[in-house]
């Protein structure tokens, strides 16, 4: 079944192109496109299953299957196409392919009134044929063509309704984020080649220890240009403002794309490159305290969201941050840990947004009103007419602020405890935990704000509108119902000491992560009564959090949009996201669009290339040409004069001063 | 200057002269001839005024052409003019020294000359003024030198129909000069040499080039008649058409300088067609002429005029029986039939030479020629059938009318 | 005394007169006549240089067939004398200095000598010996005793120059073709 | 061996063709002067292959090859420039007037 791992790149893809073609001819064929869509994804999903079972039984040894030679350039580098299965990529593929049916599922009740529904799956399927070769890539570049695939597909679904400008405008912005943390990558693939000479993961695991000094200038630099790619990927601080904005595209989009699977590729490409990072503890200190910063601030940017998507966004922004903080501390499996329920949880909110989503937006139209059907003002009280939906995402929250037995308390609870271990020796992953522990306060903060202001109170939308709001279609309802049972049960694949487990998953994960123990210290987790303090902490700062979120919100009759003031202070900075797009716009934007404009276009281009090089050349040319021109008078004589003159000099030349 | 070179130089310029005075005097002759020959075949007497029956005639004719008045035309250009005739002669007249003309004659003098010294000269005399290794080349190279005479002569007299006749007479023998060139390249694969001599010794161990060359000797022939611009190819004097071509403007000794050059061209190719493939002096059936010694030289020399005389004769007799072609005929003639014949020619004997020397290494010269002359009976037959397709060859027979046998009764 | 070198330099300088009067004559048929010795004389020379074959075939093609051809060629033409033939003075004076410069180091040529010639042709350092860089074929004379007047450039061409042979042929026929077409006013 | 006055007469002729090609202006006879020129390389030619066997000989008849081409070739270009032009004088003819 191992060797047959290119079937699960090959259904998606296979589905990309035959809904692509179907798009193009027969847009109107749902029907077959659903089948094709869902039925990729389920392929996928079986031979997925087929080799987790086999890896199960296995000891852990990577198979790598060549596909062919892609790139022989010489007798050291010689890049093949190869895909490398081991526990890591295993648990990636998993996730991608589980999550992604059933996102795919999701999508056939929720897109089904769009006319792009076509075109719609075969950006999808292409997706997760993309996100498969990145995990399961056993070399840098191959995992970059699926880093670039990823980055292409986000842009298209982002912008998928392109017929508003605001929303090819954020598929855009997404894309050029992206490429900034490609620069890093592709910067970093060629120092490793420069220093390595290889860009095999297993080569690199072996070989760089060897060749690269530790902590030394260049494995540290090395380590950087990755995070920088990382961050663009994965929306850490600095280039986390494409995220929110990404929000633009369909709802599963945002949950398959922007919180399950594409965004976490950074994380899964910290745990590949392990040994670097390992070998750079600067760089380590880096990326735990970006993620950290991260986590905390978008915790308190989504305290002041409106829009139950952008809540959803910064969340993944902050809860994206945790992550890094746990690669960052070392905690590896922590982090994967935290990346699969992570998925759970956040896919099965969005996917309960955008039920929320759909049923507004059926109310509106059915009530032939207009509004905004994202905006949490205009909620409120829906869990009287979606039950189903309101349990499921109650779940979630539970799940995401971290409350005991859901799968997200154990494993925000093990980064924690992680960057608490490492803080004993070095403060700033002190300050890291305690940044960590702020966010985990605001998350369940915020998570209670949402619940509060989208099910609880009275509907605020309006009169006409109530009697239309229903349950989402069982199709719909159905993956919620997969993902919730998963959010609650999803802990037990770590399950810590004292909670009767034994870190399986950490412990399964060795085979991939214990080459980096000898630049790492193992970490050794609390035991007894430190343990015990740090797991009573987390849980009263998730009930804490969730009380005040509940209390705040409920206090007092949420306003509509139209009867909000202007926030002031400290809740302005926060609904303005730190004005850090406004900051980026005057900073880097404004002056890359000068100097663009004014300097490169206007200024290189169209005068020294276009008009001194080009047609300073043409007239150069043309002015030796009419030289030319006026010895070339037509008289065979001039000619045979000049030529018979050249033959004297060249003879005078060869012959030299002959006696 | 040692005795033995005086000896040569003296013997050369004797050669020389004798042959010069030879040529002359038969060209004088052959200008009767042509006369009583025509005579002959019109069933007239031909001149026979002048001296007994007419043998001064030519001495007559040349008194008047050296008291003729000489003419140039006014607008001729005179340089020219005056030299276009002599560059026809000068080449038609070196042909003859090349040419031998009996078997060497064994010598041995020493004499000394009150004057000029001693003269030493032993061992064979070639009966020629310079057996050249070249052979036919040089034939071959000073007759392509008439052209200019000819050329010029119709050039510079600035008449439309010396120019007219000048550039037919041109063109016709540049193209028979390719025709004749390369009929000649089967006998340098036979022989394996151009120097006359050695043909004339190869043609004395196997057979007349005749035999095994018969295709050559067809094409070199007709070439020939085209090269001296007789009958039936004397389009570039047609009086008909072109009053007399080249030399209407001429008169007395430049006119006759022309005739005499077209006359040393006859006896020149009658020369080559016997040296060539009639075994030049050989006599046949012996080999007594080979031996050396005065008699043989005389017997050789008149065996040679023998044959060279029925040659001229044979032009003659053509000039006064055949009709003349049109002037695209001629050409098509040249080089539709005349040049692939001979080009295809040379590729059968030179793969039959190869094929016979791989095939029979050891066969003697005559056998090899004997089997050449076989091969050639069916290739001379297919030309001739498919030349003619039947109109000359087979001609009047099946062109009678059939008279049928109940029509008379 | 040989007889061979007077004759040469009668040779010579009735081709260098020959030469000289082609040139200058204003006629275009007196230059082609006055070519036609020229080449005649030359001729006469390959003859005393052992290259009897060269000589007659020199007279065949150049005097027979190409000369002809120019003569042809003037008088299809007609171009008669110009009034005034010569270049305006400077330049015929130009052609005349650039020809002098020419002819002049032509025969500084002359200072080449075997050895100097194979020390600037060789790789090797200075004095090389001559007869391994220009190995020695057979001389003429020897060739000519030995195969025959035709054998003796046959043999060569046939065997060493074979393939530059047939190219010659290709050669030819494109010449033909190209003149067929140049010169024919309706194909 | 004659091998010095030969390569001297060949230089002579040699430089006699340059003159002639620099100073006439009748294109025919232009090309005869480089018909000249040729010649005299063919007797340096011969003159060498007395010396240094009999490869020179062989490239003279190369020499009268390209020269046969070109003489075809070249007169007939020059009487389709006559038939354009009605003149072969150098002087007049500048269609390859820059």
């Amino acid at each position: 079944m191992t060797s047959l791992v290119w079937l699960t790149i090959l259904f998606p893809l296979l589905g990309a192109v035959i809904n692509g073609a179907i798009a193009i001819r027969r847009p109107e064929a749902k029907g077959l496109v659903s089948l094709v869509g869902v039925g990729a994804l389920l392929g996928s999903f079986a031979v997925a299953i087929g080799i987790f079972l086999e890896v199960l039984a296995g000891d852990g040894t990577a198979t790598r299957v060549l596909l062919w030679q892609w790139m022989p350039v010489t007798e050291r580098l010689s890049i093949d196409l190869t895909l490398q299965v081991d526990r890591l990529s295993t648990v990636m593929l998993l996730v991608i392919t589980g999550v992604g049916s059933l996102i795919h599922l999701f999508s056939v009740g929720y897109m089904k009134s769009d006319p792009g529904y076509a075109r719609y799956f075969a950006y999808l399927n292409l997706f997760v044929a993309f996100m498969l070769v990145l995990v399961l890539g056993a070399s840098l570049p191959v995992s970059f063509i699926g880093w670039e695939g990823v980055g292409l597909c986000s842009y298209l679904l982002i912008g998928f309704w392109y017929e508003v400008d605001a929303n090819s405008d954020a598929g855009k912005k997404a894309f050029l984020a992206n490429r900034i943390g490609d620069f890093g990558v592709l910067m970093a693939m060629f120092l490793l080649w420069w220093h390595v000479g290889t860009l095999d993961y297993d080569g690199l695991a072996r070989q760089a220890p060897e060749v690269l000094a530790y902590a030394g200038a260049p494995v540290t630099l090395i380590a950087l240009l990755l995070f920088l790619g990382c961050t663009g990927k994965s929306a850490q601080i600095p280039l986390f403002t494409w995220l929110p904005d990404a929000m633009a595209g369909p709802t599963p989009v945002s949950a398959l794309i922007h919180a399950a699977t594409m965004v976490t590729a950074g994380v899964f490409l910290v745990v590949r490159t392990g040994v670097i990072f390992s070998l750079a503890p600067v760089a380590m200190e880096v990326v735990a305290i970006t993620g950290a910063l991260t986590a905390f601030f978008a915790a308190t940017i989504a305290l002041r969201q409106n829009d139950i998507k952008k809540v959803l966004a910064y969340s993944t922004v902050s809860q994206l941050g945790y992550m890094f903080l746990a690669v960052g501390t070392g905690a590896w499996a922590a982090g994967i840990f935290h990346l699969v329920t992570h998925a759970f949880f956040k896919a099965l909110l969005f996917l309960g947004s955008g039920s929320v989503i759909h049923a507004m937006h059926h109310a509106q139209h059915a009530a032939h009103a207009h509004g905004d059907a994202q905006d949490m003002r205009l909620m409120g009280g829906l869990r009287r007419a979606m039950p189903w939906t309101f349990v499921l995402m109650g779940i979630a929250t539970l799940a995401i602020a971290g409350v005991p037995p859901l799968a997200g308390f154990w494993s925000k609870d093990e980064i924690l405890a992680a960057a608490f271990v490492r803080g004993g020796g070095n403060t700033i992953y002190l300050v890291a935990w305690g940044l960590g522990l702020l966010a985990a306060l605001m998350t369940a903060f915020y998570m209670a704000r949402l619940m509060a202001m989208t099910f609880f109170g009275r509907f605020r939308g309006g009169d006409t509108l109530e009697p239309h709001l229903h349950e989402a279609p069982a199709v719909m309802t159905g993956p919620l119902v997969v993902l919730g049972l998963l959010s609650i049960v999803g802990g037990v694949l770590n399950l810590p000491g004292f909670a009767g487990g034994s870190h399986y998953l950490a412990h399964w994960l060795e085979p991939v992560t214990d080459a980096t123990l000898p630049y790492l210290d193992r970490l050794e987790m609390p035991h007894g009564m430190t343990e015990l303090l740090l797991v009573g902490g987390a849980i009263t700062i998730a009930l804490v959090g969730l009380a005040l979120g509940m209390w705040t919100t409920l206090r007092r009759p949420v306003l509509t949009p139209a009867a909000t003031p202007a926030a002031t202070g400290l809740a302005r900075v926060l609904e303005g996201k730190y004005f850090i797009d406004e900051l980026y716009q005057k900073v880097f934007v404004g002056p890359t669009v000068w100097f663009s404009r004014r300097v490169l276009w206007q200024g290189i281009d169209q005068f020294l290339v276009d008009r001194m090089g080009v047609g300073g050349t043409a007239r150069v040319a043309k002015g030796l040409g009419w030289l030319g021109s006026r010895l070339q008078n037509g008289h065979v004589a001039l000619y045979l004069t000049l030529f018979v003159a050249g033959v004297v000099l060249l003879m005078r030349a060869v012959i030299g001063g002959a006696p | 200057m040692t005795p033995e070179m005086k000896g040569f130089l003296l013997f050369s310029s004797l050669k020389m002269l004798a042959v010069f005075t030879m040529t002359m005097v038969g060209v004088a002759l052959m200008t009767l001839m042509e006369r009583k020959v025509a005579g002959w075949i019109q069933n007239r007497p031909g001149p026979n005024r002048v001296g007994p029956t007419g043998l001064l005639q030519p001495v007559a004719d040349g008194i008047k052409n050296f008291i003729k008045e000489e003419t140039t035309p006014a607008a001729a250009n005179r340089s020219l003019y005056t030299i276009a005739p002599a560059i026809t002669f000068i080449p038609a007249m070196m042909l003859m020294a090349v040419i031998p003309l009996a078997a060497p004659l064994p010598l041995a003098v020493d004499f000394t000359l009150p004057v000029l010294g001693r003269f030493v000269y032993t061992g064979d005399l070639p009966m020629v003024v310079a057996d050249l290794p070249i052979g036919f080349l040089f034939i071959l190279a000073f007759s392509s030198l008439g052209v200019y005479g000819v050329a010029l002569a119709g050039w510079a007299s600035n008449s439309k129909y010396s120019l007219l006749g000048g550039l037919r007479a041109s063109a016709q023998m540049i193209s028979y000069e390719v025709a004749l060139g390369l009929s000649l390249v089967p006998i340098l694969l036979l022989s394996g040499n151009v120097a006359f001599s050695e043909i004339i010794r190869n043609q004395q161990e196997g057979l007349w080039y005749i035999a095994p060359l018969f295709l050559s000797f067809f094409v070199f022939l007709i070439s020939g008649f085209a090269e001296t611009n007789r009958l039936p190819f004397d389009l570039p004097e047609a009086e008909a058409e072109l009053v007399a071509g080249y030399h209407s403007e001429y008169s007395a000794m430049k006119f006759s300088l022309f005739m005499i050059a077209e006359f040393a061209h006859i006896l020149t190719i009658s020369a080559m067609v016997t040296t060539l493939f009639f075994g030049g002096w050989d006599i046949p059936f012996t080999s007594w002429d080979e031996q050396g010694g005065v008699a043989q030289t005389l017997a050789t020399h008149l065996a040679f005029f023998a044959k060279t005389f029925f040659w001229i004769f044979f032009v003659m007799w053509i000039r006064w029986t055949l009709p003349r072609f049109r002037y695209d005929q001629l050409m098509s003639l040249g080089w539709k039939v005349m040049l692939p014949l001979a080009l295809v020619y040379i590729v059968v004997i030179a793969g039959a030479i190869w094929a016979l020397d791989v095939l029979a290494p050891t066969i003697s010269p005559t056998a090899r020629a004997g089997a050449l002359f076989l091969l050639n009976l069916p290739i001379g037959w297919g030309v001739f059938f498919f030349l003619d397709r039947g109109r000359i060859v087979q001609g009047v027979g099946q062109r009678a009318v059939p008279i049928r046998a109940g029509a008379e009764g | 005394m040989d007889l061979v070198t007077p004759v040469f330099w009668v040779f010579a300088g009735w081709s260098v007169v020959s030469a000289v009067l082609c040139i200058t004559r204003r006629n275009p048929i007196s230059s082609a006549l006055w070519l036609v010795s020229t080449m005649f004389a030359l001729a006469g020379i390959y003859v005393l240089l052992d290259a009897q074959f060269i000589a007659a075939v020199q007279v065949i093609v150049y005097a027979g067939a190409i000369m002809v051809l120019f003569l042809f060629v003037i008088m299809l033409l007609n171009v008669g004398d110009a009034p005034r033939e010569w270049r305006r003075w400077p330049v015929g004076l130009l052609g005349v200095g650039l020809a002098a410069v020419l002819g002049a180091q032509l025969m500084m040529l002359g200072g080449y000598g075997r050895q100097r010639l194979a020390d600037e042709f060789s790789t090797q350092p200075a004095p090389v010996n001559p007869a391994l860089v220009f190995p020695e074929g057979m001389a003429s004379a020897a060739a000519v005793a030995e195969r025959g007047v035709v054998g003796a450039v046959a043999e060569p061409l046939f065997t060493a120059y074979l393939i530059p042979f047939e190219i010659t042929s290709v050669l030819l026929l494109t010449a033909v073709i190209g003149a067929v077409v140049l010169a024919k006013k309706k194909l | 061996m004659l091998l010095g006055p030969s390569l001297a007469l060949s230089a002579v002729l040699f430089t006699l063709g340059v003159l002639g090609v620099l100073v006439r202006r009748n294109a025919i006879v232009v090309f005869m002067c480089v018909e000249l020129m040729l010649n005299a390389v063919n007797l340096s030619f011969v003159a060498l292959a007395q010396v240094h066997g009999l490869g020179g000989q062989v490239m003279v008849i190369f020499v009268m090859t390209v020269a046969a081409a070109e003489a075809a070739v070249g007169l007939a270009i020059i009487l389709a420039i006559f038939r354009h032009a009605q003149s072969v004088d150098l002087r007049q003819l500048t269609l390859l007037k820059g």
